[in-house]
């Protein structure tokens, strides 16, 4: 094993590490403000690690600004959501259960 | 053989996702599981080795279909009908025996043909051959063009004819507001705008061009462009208008009249009907489908025959 | 070695979004059950873009490409859905 | 591939799924869900069921199978505005006349 493969397994573990966080926060976390945490900084840090993992592994700076736009993209869009739905839990409140089947 | 193991997770998730669609207690749960199951679709995909099926399903999954059942759903809650009848449900004793028959038969099918028959399929050796004299790198792409013309042709007229029947069930009333996002002026979204929606452009664009030679073509541009309109109708950038514009109704039948015209002139000129007589052909019926593709998804989306461009701050 | 790794590491990524379809499952808002949906796509993402390495297929980095470009237009639709005390949502 | 008999089994099991969820939900998005799943199911099974063509997959499954995807979420988003409509007009999204006198519900 080369020393770049083994930097690009070190980021790829690191940035698993981190989806796991995300999924532990999903699942721990008490309420929906608390996960949007899990679903915007846990997760992105973990895909921007694997990018950067992917890319060293690729070592071709084409492959590796792709990956990087793929990054950006990735952060625009959970920034977005957690604007969005952060918006949406608050104006709803509690009980915005699901309502019964509407039928 | 950790390549089995994955098939078995994503198979498994598959499994679960779908008996969770048509089981699960609310029908919001029912959405967030159909969506969850094309990510893992996706993957799958990709794991068959088909990543232009993946693509499709990215874009129509990720970018249509969510939405869709979203804003179908929010006409569901908001909408007070005139009566409230009683529910009912319908669950007959031989369901469970039926599926389990329908699903034994299919499996049946596939196996059979799977371990019988270890010969790649005629058609597919034939595409491949008459490919080598042709220009298109991607056989896909080649197959839909060159062998299924016709066919090709037909699926836009079905594209057409779902559009104008959503139409004609639509109500105009309550058409406008209940398909745009809670506040779609705040700066977030617009900032959103600005980057995404000439990114879909360009890729899309992208896809078209690559579509002759790499995993890409009309459908998957197409769609993305969709997702883009899509995206310009949620916010309220743009919106549904009952007044018909020439350049729209041009738009839609870019696809159909072009691929004819082109498919005619082969036949007057004594060829097979929709034989294309060059790469130029090629590149115009795609980007003709590409934009009827697009535009019929998103006038699909919003259910209107017509979009206007809203002004605002 | 790090052609064991690379699918270990898709597989990883998949029994996480296993493991939350439990919030899915729970919710209990809409919102939960929402964001779940949204942290699978960032999963789905990041296991395309090994997958693409790992298989050889250059083609799914665009189905990732596409999937994170596309993912804001779920929440979008989403945000739409109105609270049910919420009278006059929909009238502006 | 290997894997083809996998997914083979995998697109039985998820159209029986489809037909039951078709025959047993009551709700017509419900019915609308089952039959995307019978469909992505015969997709599933069209492009494993094809064998590879000199290492790569056979094309003609696959652009069957795009055009298969285009034409269901038309279809799917016609059904819906059809739906909404019933919703309108009867105050149902359900199809609940065809309860016959055998159902004990």
């Amino acid at each position: 094993m080369t020393a770049s493969e083994g930097l690009a397994l070190l980021l790829l573990l690191a940035g698993s590490g981190f989806y796991f966080a995300g999924t532990v926060g999903l699942l721990r976390f008490p309420d929906a403000f608390c996960r949007l945490h899990a679903l915007t900084k846990a997760d992105n840090l973990g895909l921007c690690l694997i990018c950067a993992g992917l890319a060293v592994l690729s070592a071709d700076w084409r492959i590796a600004s792709v990956l990087f736009l793929i990054w950006l993209l990735g952060l625009l869009a959970a920034t977005v959501s957690a604007h969005l739905i952060a918006r949406q839990a608050r104006q709803a409140g509690a009980d915005n259960i699901d309502p019964p089947e509407a039928s | 053989m950790l390549g089995i193991v994955l098939d078995l997770v994503i198979i498994a998730s598959l499994i679960a996702l779908a008996i969770q669609v048509v089981s699960g207690a609310s029908l919001f749960r029912g959405i967030i599981h159909f969506i969850v199951m094309g990510l893992t679709l996706a993957l799958a995909w990709a794991r068959l080795g088909a990543p232009d099926l993946a693509m499709a399903e990215a874009a129509i999954g990720a970018g249509v279909t969510g939405a869709l059942m979203m804003v179908a759903y929010r006409r569901l809650v908001e909408i007070t009908p005139d009566h409230n009848p009683s529910r009912t449900g319908s669950r007959s004793r031989l369901a469970l025996p039926i599926a389990v028959g329908a699903g034994g038969l299919v499996g049946l099918l596939g196996l059979g043909a799977t371990l019988s028959d270890p010969e790649p399929g005629l058609a597919g050796l034939a595409v491949l051959e008459a490919l080598q004299d042709e220009a298109l790198g991607n056989p896909i792409t080649g197959v839909l063009l060159l062998y299924r013309g016709l066919d090709t042709l037909l699926e836009i007229a079905v594209l057409l004819t779902a559009f104008l029947a959503a139409v004609a069930v639509t109500r105009r009333e309550d058409l406008d507001y209940s398909i745009t996002t809670r506040d779609p002026h705040t700066p977030l979204v617009g900032a959103l705008l600005a980057i995404i929606v000439p990114l879909t452009v360009l890729v899309s664009v992208h896809l078209l061009k690559a579509g002759s030679h790499d995993p890409g073509g009309a459908f998957q541009a197409g769609a993305v462009l969709a997702a883009c309109g899509v995206l310009l109708v949620l916010t309220s950038r743009v919106s549904a208008s009952s007044q018909s514009r020439p350049l729209i109704g041009l738009g839609i039948v870019a696809g159909l009249i072009s691929f004819s015209l082109i498919g005619l002139a082969a036949m007057l000129r004594g060829e097979p009907p929709m034989a294309l007589p060059g790469m130029w052909a090629v590149y115009f019926i795609e980007t003709a489908m590409m934009l009827s593709i697009a535009l019929t998804l998103v006038l699909l989306f919003a259910g209107t025959e017509s979009l206007r461009r809203n002004q605002h701050g | 070695m790090i052609d064991v790794a690379l699918p270990a590491i898709v597989l990883f990524l998949l029994l996480n979004l296993v493991a939350g379809m439990i919030r899915v499952y729970r919710g209990p808002t809409l919102a939960d059950r929402m964001l779940a949906a949204l942290l699978f796509s960032t999963t789905t993402v990041a296991s395309l873009l090994i997958l693409a390495e790992w298989m050889a297929i250059p083609a799914l980095r665009n189905v990732a490409l596409l999937f994170v470009m596309l993912a804001s237009i779920l929440s979008l639709a989403f945000t739409g859905l109105p609270d049910r005390h919420d009278d006059e949502a929909g009238d502006s | 591939m290997d894997n083809a008999a996998l997914y083979v089994l995998a697109a039985a099991v998820l159209f029986g799924v489809g037909v039951y969820g078709l025959i047993v939900s009551a709700h017509l998005m419900r019915k609308l869900f089952a039959i995307n799943i019978m469909g992505n199911a015969i997709f599933i099974l069209m492009v494993a069921v094809a064998g590879p063509i000199d290492g790569a997959p056979d094309p003609v499954p696959q652009a069957l199978v795009l055009t298969g995807i285009v034409i269901a979420v038309s279809a799917t988003a016609f059904a819906l505005a059809l739906m909404v409509r019933l919703y309108q007009e009867t105050g149902r999204a359900t199809l609940a006349d065809d309860n016959g006198p055998g159902n004990d519900d």
